[in-house]
């Protein structure tokens, strides 16, 4: 379809204020031939990455500075990990987190739905994380984890707090996103309202570093206020919800 | 009462009505993950016949859940209307069935009988029904509402702008919500979810959603998808808010997961309205919902996910909203195994919550972890626009680059428009022919007056 | 010319047009039985790729099947109208799938481009396209056809009455077919498949429905869908022979197979027209095509199934059908997997048939052996109606009792017109209304006149 | 819905004219919940009789008056059989048939696609064919067989003509259903027009006996003509192929 100068001007400045699809011009209905292609080569990739295993070898070197342990989720295998949640919410039977030290922060790196956005980010986020927390703090490396799997090993170690890092399901455009989940006083079969969350964690996306700062503050909230979750977002919430 | 049936020489039993429903429920992996679900085949079977026979009356002498306390249960049997349920007091489930597809229960009997309904009539009646049967019976359901357009007339259908940015940076924001106009995207709402969670952004975000729907007289409205708490906070500090959105459930355990009661969402509404903002209609609240939410927080009670759907439907209801979308395959195959299910589970919310009274839309979408392509996506929608679904949710190239997911894009909506011949709502259809994004006859113009030097200056003045 | 493609860093090479297009298609079982599909989905995307950026003109420079002496070859190239051809033959094959998709491609240009065509260069376009892109670029394509009614308008949908029986009795037969009259279903053709396969039982047939046909003033045609030899004893003794049936397949041994060939097909043909029974039109030929049937027979010399499908096409046209349909999920498993794979051929079918101008219908239909149920059934039949299939097959309660397998029922097509709001042929629609099958509107009576004394009078003659 | 009286007549007649879903009613579009559901269900349990299998116990009891072998087509299993039809035209590689007797008729009972049609008919015919024919046919029990796997069969044997029973793919009212399709000459990779077929045999269809009766005939005819398939159904067959 031909353009005007300025829809055709239009379209770069889109393209240049988004990484989003934008601009793709059409034919009628039908997105192009070229960007329609693209699309399902990228959903080939993505679906890959759900597969895509935690680089450990890689993680512990990196991270060899702190005590650091490794457990496994009760799920098996990845394709029950996909289908049961359930299972990567639980350690597995003989987990041993003697190692680590108690009632501190505890770090939680887990595949998730991504062990790319792990490999590719979590290093960054921790390190800068330890060097604005109070005292080092103990990681775990979790394979096949869901978020909530912080709760338990948070409790195993009398955590004062778990910052999971998690690789967030991957979209078409990035597959390498990683979410923090932050939880104070963590323990078994809390409600996701009792965590914060920092989303979209990656280059393009934000940046580790300022990931790791708005962990710190959140953290520092969380100690004052001796609570996370919805509670702490403002005192609406708070007030609202206790008032029923 | 017990319910059981008999299939050849076995006598199949089941232990109350809420194993009943599970079991009868099409094939699902969200209760197979609960452990609810039917064995196989024959015994699903054996739980719809036996669901089939069972009175409608039923349905009113048992709290189905069973759980005490829970102010969702409270809700549905208080507002229950038995006068409105008169009509089909006297059935069982499968003559209620051939009841609402008969040609004599017309849009307006569908509509009186709205209130008599509980969600888990509604579910249960879904089950024993056919794709094909769910789709008849909603077209026949008509929920009109309004805010600054009309949203839900026979023979249309709305589109959500949905331009998320994974930092919502205002300017990512704009991009998109740019590339979806200028397709004629946005008629339900321009919405954004944030990736933040902070008052000061969502301020931000619903100025910037503002400006652009002033500038560009767009006759809409805007949302920021924002926890609750953040939105009331936000109106407090005099921000410009249309619409208040927020995830619900069907149980107030799975509310409570969320951060939000009942009370909290009437305090929402009442704050919503209090700004007066609809120039047509004040239906103020944008809620989401979707199969497995209460599943994923443990808040199911040994409900299946389908059921527990239809029971968050309770909740919306009570608020009047502009807008109610099922998220139907965002979460993952966790709950909806693969594109089959998808579109299955789409069509059943679809039903359940137009049946139920709500102006339901639906987020034709699927995740990279599940086993469901664009193609499923293709049949879902031509099978939701024959259905007459209110809206659906549509984002730049299909790709969500914030929320990791694939759900319509614009391009989707042309077609709708195009080759299913459903028009926008139609203050934004006469707009669209106005900014010259569309002729006289409602088909795209290959180089929209809009795209012009108009919507430069507002790329450039946005930051 | 070289086929190849580079996906990041790995180049992709194919060794011949033929392979290319195999590793561009669509998962299916088909093709992975016959160890020609691509190993995965990034190969499938490099081929795809590839296939996009090959000029249109390459499918006119190879032999793609490769094989000597194929005569349905021979027909592709001799039939091939190269003026037809010229406005898209600069075009690479991903231009020609934005050019069928433009609005500017009016139906009456892709009319006249359709000579123009070969078999190879519509499968090929449509692997490069959604089912969405499918669908809309197939409801632009419209084929009208004649014989005793008109098959194909623009907003209709005709059906085939397939009263089957196991044992071909003629009371059984006759049951089946008032069945689906009394709902409305027959327009495109009453048609019996014969258990049997002798002159005699085709005779008694063809009778049979010939009675019924003018007892009850149908203006329809009728069809016993023996072998065409069979249909050409029968017409040389005399029998009322509306149309002659065939199934034909994509290579000259998949028909030799069939025990068919061109000159045979001619033969029939000229033998049908010669009866001179059409009283509006003399399209006489109906024709069944399917995925698979190729391969099934060992016949599909390294091609895939879907590309071969196509190459039936060619046959069929030579013919001027009253009617062609692919018998999508009738095969079973071994061809096309489950639901989806059903659902996906069964709009490749319709969409590269009506490019190549036929008038396509399609068995909405799946087998026992399948991974497949009534709900993919729905998903399909809205998507084809939407694409403005020229019909489809109905038996009763979707259950053919003779060929074991399930297709349509009759209220399937009532479905189609009241909620899809496609009418049957004109001649037909007026036909029902006559008989008070239908009021004024089109909406079926909830008592059809029709299903008095005379229907009972009938069924009491036949035996 | 309400009928009247000629209408609820005629509805009687037409469900005894055939044992097809006929006259089921409706509402609207819908087909009433009674017959929907039952539907279902008879769908559930045909997708049971493609997994059911050859009662090769019975049958070997049934028919130990004749010559009878057993084999197994190359498909290892029900699951890659149903995907691999190349597999069930193919024996496997051990087949030993040299307790057939040779350039006689043989008969393949193969399970195909519901070999709960070959428990339930197979029997029948074969019994009543047996007393039709000169001399005894050899009997094969073929597992996991397809159509052409008589071919190689007869093959092996010199048989002057095999008969298969098999299973038809089970249908949502009879899973019961055989086919018999006859070759003269059989040798591997014939073509299907070179067989003539009989189809829906069982009660409700075509009675065992009748189909035996057929099935005597035909061979009687291919005797004659020293052929079969399509050019034996009818000399215009024949005429108008080999003029091409
Ligand atoms: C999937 C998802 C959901 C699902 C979660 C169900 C499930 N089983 O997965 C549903 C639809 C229920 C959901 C709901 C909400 N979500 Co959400 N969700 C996501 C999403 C798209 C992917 C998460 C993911 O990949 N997790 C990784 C996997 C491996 O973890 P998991 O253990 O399997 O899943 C857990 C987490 O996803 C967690 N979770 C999901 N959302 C949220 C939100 C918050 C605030 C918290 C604390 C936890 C949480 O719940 C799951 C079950 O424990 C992210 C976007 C992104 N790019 O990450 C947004 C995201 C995390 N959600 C968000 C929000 C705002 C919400 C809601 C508060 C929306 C609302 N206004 O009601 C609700 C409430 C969530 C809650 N449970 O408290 C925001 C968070 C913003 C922020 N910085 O706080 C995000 C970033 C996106 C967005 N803007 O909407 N969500
Ligand atoms: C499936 C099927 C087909 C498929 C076969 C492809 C396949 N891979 O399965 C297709 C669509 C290609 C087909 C085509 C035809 N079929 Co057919 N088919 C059937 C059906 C529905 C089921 C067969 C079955 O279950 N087989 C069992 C499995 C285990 O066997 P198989 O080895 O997997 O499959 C082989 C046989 O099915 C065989 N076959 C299929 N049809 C026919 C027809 C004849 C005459 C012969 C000799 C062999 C044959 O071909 C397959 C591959 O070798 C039957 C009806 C029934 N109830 O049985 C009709 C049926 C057998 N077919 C019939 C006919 C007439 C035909 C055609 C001649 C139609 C025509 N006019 O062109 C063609 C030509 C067939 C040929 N190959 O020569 C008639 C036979 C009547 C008769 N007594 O002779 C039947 C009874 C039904 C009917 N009336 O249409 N058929």
């Amino acid at each position: 379809m031909k353009k005007d100068v300025s829809a055709s001007q239009l379209d770069t400045h889109l393209r240049e204020m988004t990484a989003a699809r934008v601009a793709l011009g059409r034919s009628g209905s039908g997105v192009p031939t070229g960007a329609s292609l693209a699309f399902a080569l990228d959903h080939a990739r993505a679906r890959e990455a759900v597969w895509s295993d935690m680089d450990k070898t890689s993680l512990r070197e990196a991270l060899v500075f702190w005590p650091l342990a490794s457990v496994r989720s009760a799920a098996p295998d990845r394709s029950s990990y996909i289908r049961r949640p359930d299972l990567g919410r639980k350690l597995a039977p003989e987990t041993d987190l003697s190692t680590l030290p108690k009632e501190g922060i505890v770090i939680v790196i887990a595949d998730g739905l991504s062990a790319m956005a792990v490999n590719a980010n979590a290093v960054k986020v921790v390190t800068h994380l330890q060097s604005l927390l109070p005292e080092p703090a103990g990681i775990v490396l979790a394979e096949r984890g869901r978020v909530a799997i912080g709760d338990e090993i948070g409790a195993m170690v009398c955590a004062k707090a778990v910052v999971v890092l998690i690789g967030e399901r991957p979209g078409l455009s990035s597959a390498d996103s990683l979410g923090a989940y932050i939880t104070w006083s963590p323990e078994p079969r809390l409600p996701d309202s009792r965590r914060n969350c920092i989303s979209n964690i990656r280059d393009g996306g934000l940046a580790p570093e300022d990931a790791a700062n708005r962990i710190a503050t959140l953290l520092r909230r969380m100690e004052k206020a001796q609570i996370s979750g919805v509670a702490l977002a403002g005192s609406v919430a708070e007030q609202l919800l206790h008032k029923a | 009462m017990s319910y059981s049936s008999t299939i050849g020489k076995t006598r199949y039993s089941f232990e109350s009505l809420k194993d009943l429903l599970a079991k009868a429920t099409p094939e699902r992996s969200g209760d197979e993950l609960a452990g609810i679900a039917a064995e196989g085949p024959v015994e699903r079977l054996a739980a719809q016949v036996a669901l089939a026979d069972l009175p409608l009356q039923s349905f009113l002498d048992t709290d189905i859940l069973g759980v005490e306390n829970d102010e969702i249960t409270e809700l549905i049997y208080s507002s229950h209307d038995l006068p409105a349920f008169a009509p089909i007091s006297h059935m069982t489930m499968g003559e209620f069935r051939e009841w609402l597809l008969a040609p004599t229960t017309t849009s307006e009997i569908l509509n009186k009988l709205q209130p008599g309904l509980t969600p888990e009539m509604v579910a249960a009646v879904s089950k024993i029904m056919r794709s094909q049967d769910l789709i008849a019976v909603a077209q026949k359901c008509r929920v009109v509402t309004k805010f600054n357009n009309t949203i839900g007339l026979e023979g249309r259908m709305a589109t959500r702008n949905q331009p998320n940015h994974p930092t919502d940076d205002s300017r990512g924001i704009l991009a998109s919500a740019i590339d979806g106009l200028i397709m004629g995207t946005g008629d339900a709402v321009i919405g954004v979810n944030p990736a933040t969670d902070t008052v000061e952004d969502y301020i931000r975000i619903v100025s910037l959603l503002d400006r652009l729907v002033e500038a560009l007289e767009i006759p809409t409205q805007h949302c920021c998808l924002g926890h609750v708490t953040v939105a009331l906070e936000a109106i407090g500090r005099g921000a410009p808010v249309d619409l208040v959105f927020q995830s619900i459930a069907g149980s107030q355990k799975a509310n409570e997961g969320f951060g939000v009661n009942l009370s909290l969402l009437c305090e929402a509404h009442e704050a919503a309205l209090s700004l007066k903002r609809g120039r047509i209609g004040d239906n103020v609240m944008y809620f989401e919902t979707g199969q497995g939410a209460a599943l994923s927080a443990d808040a199911h009670h040994g409900m299946d996910q389908q059921t527990m759907e239809a029971r968050a439907y309770a909740v919306a209801r009570e608020f009047r909203p502009l807008l109610v979308n099922t998220v139907v395959g965002f979460i993952g195959p966790e709950y909806l195994f693969n594109g089959k299910q998808i579109m299955r589970a789409g069509l059943e919310d679809h039903f359940c919550g137009k049946l139920f009274g709500l102006p339901m839309g639906v987020d034709v979408c699927y995740t990279n972890h599940t086993d469901a392509d664009q193609n499923d996506m293709d049949s879902l929608l031509v099978s939701l626009s024959a259905a007459g679904v209110n809206f659906v949710i549509c984002v730049p190239g299909a790709d969500d680059i914030m929320l990791n997911y694939q759900s319509l894009s614009s391009h989707d909506a042309i077609f709708v428009r195009e080759t299913l011949h459903k028009a926008p709502a139609p203050e934004f259809s006469d707009w669209m022919e106005n900014k010259g994004i569309t002729d006289k006859t409602g088909r795209m113009r290959s180089e929209p007056a809009l795209s012009g030097p108009s919507l430069l200056a507002l790329t450039e003045a946005a930051q």
